[in-house]
């Protein structure tokens, strides 16, 4: 696919956004002083102030209204930049969740928030060390008007910063997706130091008061499928940068009296891994078309863009950290930040192999 | 806008009149492709009549000047007929390299006698041409080619050796790059020539390869005598065109693949010959994963090819970047027909016999492996995408 | 594993056989008249004056009474040399099939005439297109003193000449091995014209009568076993022999002015395979090894072994055929012939996947 | 034989009265080895009775010659000791580089005066040295180092710095290479020098790696003066001894991965992560092959190591082979963490924390990735393999 004029025009203001406002350095100051619960404030002012937190927001909440294929724009960019930022939880996941899923009431006490950057929503799905979105334990139970949720949750991104938490847990048999409002109810949120420095938790919610979201029977779904869809695009823009910083170091090293970038060794591996990159983009790119056109096999389409963006970033940030020799193995150089990072957003929301397996499954072998 | 849709209709309801019923059907195998040549002969009227109506509008070479035999249609006409034609499966009427590589080089670099003499030939179907480029010793290093053409008053004799010229055995009329000087560096001293397979001296051998019987043929020059006046562009500028001709011939890679597997679900195949377990998955987790892979991996290459074309059709110079194509495809469907046989199990392993139509899984799994040397190595279009769009320091 | 004296005479012994007997020509002029049903017939006659033939055989039936080391140092050299030959479904699996199920008439009648190379015994285990031993359909029924079978077998090999069949087939419930003996009762024997001109057929048993080789419980587990050990040396073997010859080609052949195998992207590709070669080898030996001195995971090793090297010989050949180009691809040259014994030889007793699968399972996960 | 069968049982008696208890555990962690030194302290009675016991026999260095301070053991008597500090799992007394590295290169290469002094202290555990080789920018084209030492008077004046010197920072004495001769090609101008860590001039950093702290340093020389007698080996001929023990080095590859994964049972941690299916099959297909096709090639690395050490001991020798160990090796590690990973999802994206020991798991796959770089990268290994093995020509 080829970007319309609108997305063009976003693709440059994001990138001009996070090039002015999101660094290696900036990460390495959150990571200095992190326990689990920074994000860049800087970029997300700057984020607020373009609109891009609105991004999958209705207009008339203030908001952008724009597809995932825009929301993808960005998300390539805060791969690319390392950013740490609380776009996808919230700008996305946040406002897919509650915009499918919400009521018109629920719609407007956080939609708006959303857009204007004064509201973080962090969702709370996963219970194991890898996804299995069906596995939910949690369970919900019908209180007066509402529900309370119990149940323990991990990986939960953004969770320190939250005033909302999306919830899947267990209605009559079912998973299903409630929203509790920070101060609703005990919710202990202990937060994890990552390898990547992105704001991650374990959440436990002991009988938290929560609304149902009952929109639309396949807000889950949606929610699968952006998450994914949003990581394919943030993999993809890290394999760009990584494999852009390893072709620069190839054609400035030199060694045994000749720049490294002209071994032919290293030159078949590096333009291998640059066709990889550039089918990882335009098979993300289609997926995240489909899902805003609503085609079939949009989620499938996803699941191959997450599997293989994976399986590229993972090559991406190998070679490079390969290519870069033992300076790659310093932390006073950035290359390691791009595996740390491709490690972390390979594994969120399924693996390659989830995703491969899931995928054949929906094909029907 | 107009003009284009009257076009359009005029297209449709002439191709609707005209166009037999058998020649909608897809092409059933090798066998029903229209060459054209001295020596043709058509396999059906529908083939005939469908070929004789089309030379007669010059629709055969839709997008070359009228003057010269072809269609004189814009490109833009050029792609309404085309949609029109595949809207309705037509066939191509009569192709053969004449149409797809020496008619544009010689709009290009042909002399204004040279265009009169050989494209209305080729647009009429009379001449079949094909290609002599490769030699036994200068395989992706072409520009190392030894074939000579010493001058000889108004003629060029011809000493030398081709390899892999399709059909050579068939055609009438051959584009040949031959050397001029032989102490000009390389490319320097390459002519590009056009010769009659029927002069004295030309004999060819079909070459037979690891799959079976083939149409690439090897062929002898043992001093043949080409007029002068044979010669395209300038004496000793025939890299030029030679390049020229091989970028065109990259840019035909698409997302199918070819040969047996072509529309076929390899998953399927598998299901049918291996089963599956109680929770209905194919019964080899290792092979379901590979397809799986491959699957993935397939979809997002043709998502490339996609995005490559509209980048094309809205003006974007793709360039090197087919080199990107040509290497990920062919290597893809390398690993597709090593899937298929890991499926086929026994069946593959079958030569002749009725049960595999004549050992067809292990025949068209052998014919892949060349998908990746043909046409330029996998290891040449890796060198051109690291030079070209990485630009990585020379070696 | 190091061979010790007696292994070393043999694989010289064996190397001479070979490199005098047999050659791509040889296969060439069996192929032009080929319907399945031809081997090499000089090269058979030799390796029965110097004793291979009886190389598994009691030394009082008149065989050498070796272990499958020294078996597979004869396998190895069919692989190398592409022979055409009934040495594994004879000498090997007839030999262990028969020596260690048969009573003391069995093996006093069919041992003897193995060794002395009057005898050729084919293995009819398979009855679709992908091997799986334990799906038996063929039936065995008692009969007056013995047993009758009916069934449709496939990839038999060496059936065309065979004296003798070793058959699978259900009895009570069991797969059991049968023996069935040609002219006593209903064989049908269909050759099959295979891609790498191995003598194969389809073998219909029409309650052909059969006497049941009932010595050991583990006699099919130990046929299964030296059947994918055998073709793990052959496979090795043609590794060893298409590698050899790419490397020749890379260091004679010129492009672009320079020797072939002076590029550098070559070169690595050259080394890795050659690593894969050594490993390769190295497990097979080990597995013959293990299973010589009744190790517990000799069968597990097996399976390593033959995965290994059918994944070693794909690769070794697809690279020989890569890196010869063109010529690679004509049937002038020898180099396809690898490939297609590649295939032939990695499909047979459970191709890679198949091996990597049960590996899988005996280790409990 | 009944000489070393005397020998055996003298060692065997003398290990059970001398090894206290404590020493015949396996190292819980880096901690726990005696690296010796002017600044070392035992971290218990045992370490320090079991390394004094060890000095007075002379048995820290056993087959160093005993005029060395070593234990004079003859290579039979070598492997018997080895043998029998093997039954019972006693750890070594006290090593650094000092032992392994530039013991046998004095022994080699040294001057008698040299042995004499520094080979006892090595010995007695009371030097530790460090080794100074890559600079950042000769990494793994180790002869283009530029630290600079030139000649004024009776010293060498030593500017540079150096990379990579695990423990610079707690190191004694540091054995170097050093550029004599600026004019010289490459190898030509090398030297090979011992200096002392408390000269003037002599300062370090330490390196932070990707998963965390490391004993890597950075090495920095300014105006380092070293006496000329620390020279070893002629002027301008150090190459020789640094390629000694470069492949000294390399020759220590086996089949155990280092690290967490030690010992191990992927499989079995994989299970308790994840859970098995209905058939007790690892609830993830494609991970499960993955693991399966990693421990296949495991166990045939495993069977190649062995089969070396038999050739090796069989008095065959190694040479260039040992490239493609530590090229396969080291590649299998890095599958090997990679798969753990896998295997650990979420819990391998903690970086602290209890639960897993301080993000042990990131932290040692990302400690992985330098396997391929260290000691030589897997591109130097496949060029010598290629040039060394095959013989493949030079580019």
């Amino acid at each position: 696919m080829i970007l319309n004029e609108e997305q063009q025009m976003l693709a440059d203001l994001a990138e001009r956004i996070f090039a002015d406002k999101a660094s290696v350095d900036t990460l390495r100051a959150i990571r200095g002083g992190s326990h689990g619960n920074d994000y860049d404030q800087d970029l997300w002012q700057a984020m607020v102030e373009s609109g891009l937190t609105g991004i999958l927001v209705p207009e008339d909440q203030g908001g952008m209204e724009f597809g995932l294929v825009s929301a993808g724009l960005v998300a390539r960019e805060v791969g690319r930049r390392l950013a740490l930022t609380p776009f996808l939880s919230t700008a996305v996941l946040g406002a897919i969740a509650i915009g499918r899923g919400g009521n018109d009431d629920q719609k407007s006490r956080w939609l708006g928030p959303i857009a204007s950057g004064e509201l973080i929503v962090a969702l709370a799905l996963d219970e194991s060390a890898k996804h299995r979105p069906e596995r939910v334990a949690t369970q919900a139970t019908a209180a007066g008007d509402g529900y309370t949720v119990t149940g323990q949750k991990t990986l939960v991104l953004d969770a320190a910063n939250a005033g909302v938490f999306i919830v899947s847990a267990m209605l009559d048999g079912t998973p299903r997706l409630f929203a509790v409002e920070i101060g609703a109810g005990t919710v202990d949120v202990e937060p994890v130091v990552s390898l990547d420095t992105r704001s991650m938790a374990d959440v436990r919610f002991d009988a938290a008061q929560a609304e149902l979201l009952d929109g639309d029977d396949n807000t889950l779904d949606a929610v699968l499928d952006a998450g994914r869809a949003m990581l394919a695009m943030e993999l993809v823009g890290l394999s760009r940068a990584v494999f852009e910083r390893t072709l620069t170091y190839l054609s400035e090293r030199k060694q045994f009296g000749q720049r490294i970038g002209s071994f032919q060794a290293l030159q078949h591996r590096a333009a291998h891994l640059s066709v990889e990159i550039e089918i990882s983009e335009a098979m993300a790119f289609q997926a995240l078309a489909a899902f805003d056109s609503g085609a079939d096999d949009a989620s499938q389409q996803i699941l191959a863009a997450k599997a293989r963006a994976a399986e590229t970033a993972r090559l991406a940030s190998a070679e490079g950290v390969q290519m870069h020799g033992g300076m790659g193995m310093t932390d006073e150089f950035d290359i390691g930040f791009f595996m740390k990072r491709a490690r972390a957003a390979s594994e969120l929301f399924g693996d390659a192999n989830f995703c491969t397996e899931r995928f054949a499954r929906a094909k029907g072998y | 806008m107009g003009d284009l849709e009257a076009f359009r209709a005029e297209v449709r309801s002439w191709l609707e009149d005209n166009c037999p019923e058998e020649m909608r059907q897809p092409l059933a195998s090798d066998q029903d492709h229209v060459w054209g040549g001295r020596q043709w002969e058509f396999s059906s009227d529908g083939q005939r009549v469908w070929f004789e109506r089309m030379v007669e509008k010059g629709w055969t070479a839709p997008a070359w000047p009228i003057e010269y035999g072809g269609g004189g249609m814009t490109p833009a006409e050029h792609d309404v007929f085309k949609s029109e034609m595949k809207r309705i499966n037509a066939r191509s009427p009569v192709s053969n390299f004449g149409f797809w590589m020496l008619g544009p080089a010689l709009l290009k670099f042909g002399s204004e006698e040279q265009k009169r003499e050989h494209l209305p030939a080729i647009a009429r179907g009379e001449i079949r041409w094909c290609q002599g480029y490769s030699e036994p010793n200068a395989g992706s290093d072409l520009a190392s080619l030894k074939t000579s053409a010493e001058i000889d008053g108004d003629y060029f004799v011809v000493n030398g050796r081709k390899i892999w010229t399709s059909y050579a055995d068939r055609a009438d009329k051959m584009f040949c790059l031959v050397r001029t000087d032989p102490d000009a560096k390389k490319q320097a001293g390459i002519s590009f020539i056009l010769l009659d397979m029927e002069s004295q001296g030309v004999s060819t051998r079909p070459i037979q390869l690891i799959s079976g019987e083939s149409p690439f043929c090897e062929t002898f020059f043992d001093d043949v005598r080409v007029p002068r006046a044979n010669l395209v562009g300038e004496l000793n500028q025939g890299w030029t065109i030679a390049k020229y001709l091989l970028t065109h011939e990259r840019d035909n890679i698409g997302g199918e693949p070819p040969g047996l597997l072509k529309g076929r679900d390899l998953a399927k195949m598998a299901l049918e010959a291996i089963g599956a377990d109680e929770a209905g998955r194919l019964d080899d987790p290792m092979l379901r994963a590979d397809i799986a892979r491959l699957e993935i991996d397939a979809m997002a290459f043709r998502a490339l090819v996609e995005h490559t074309r509209a980048k094309a059709e809205a003006g974007e110079g793709v360039g090197a970047r087919s080199a990107m194509l040509k290497y990920y495809g062919t290597e893809l469907n390398k690993r597709r027909y090593n899937l298929m046989m890991d499926a086929m199990g026994g069946q593959g392993l079958e030569w002749e016999g009725e049960r595999t139509s004549g050992g067809r899984y292990a025949r068209e799994w052998l014919r892949s492996k060349g998908n990746s040397i043909e046409g330029g190595t996998s290891e040449i279009m890796l060198g051109i995408i690291s030079s070209a769009v990485l630009e990585l320091p020379k070696g």
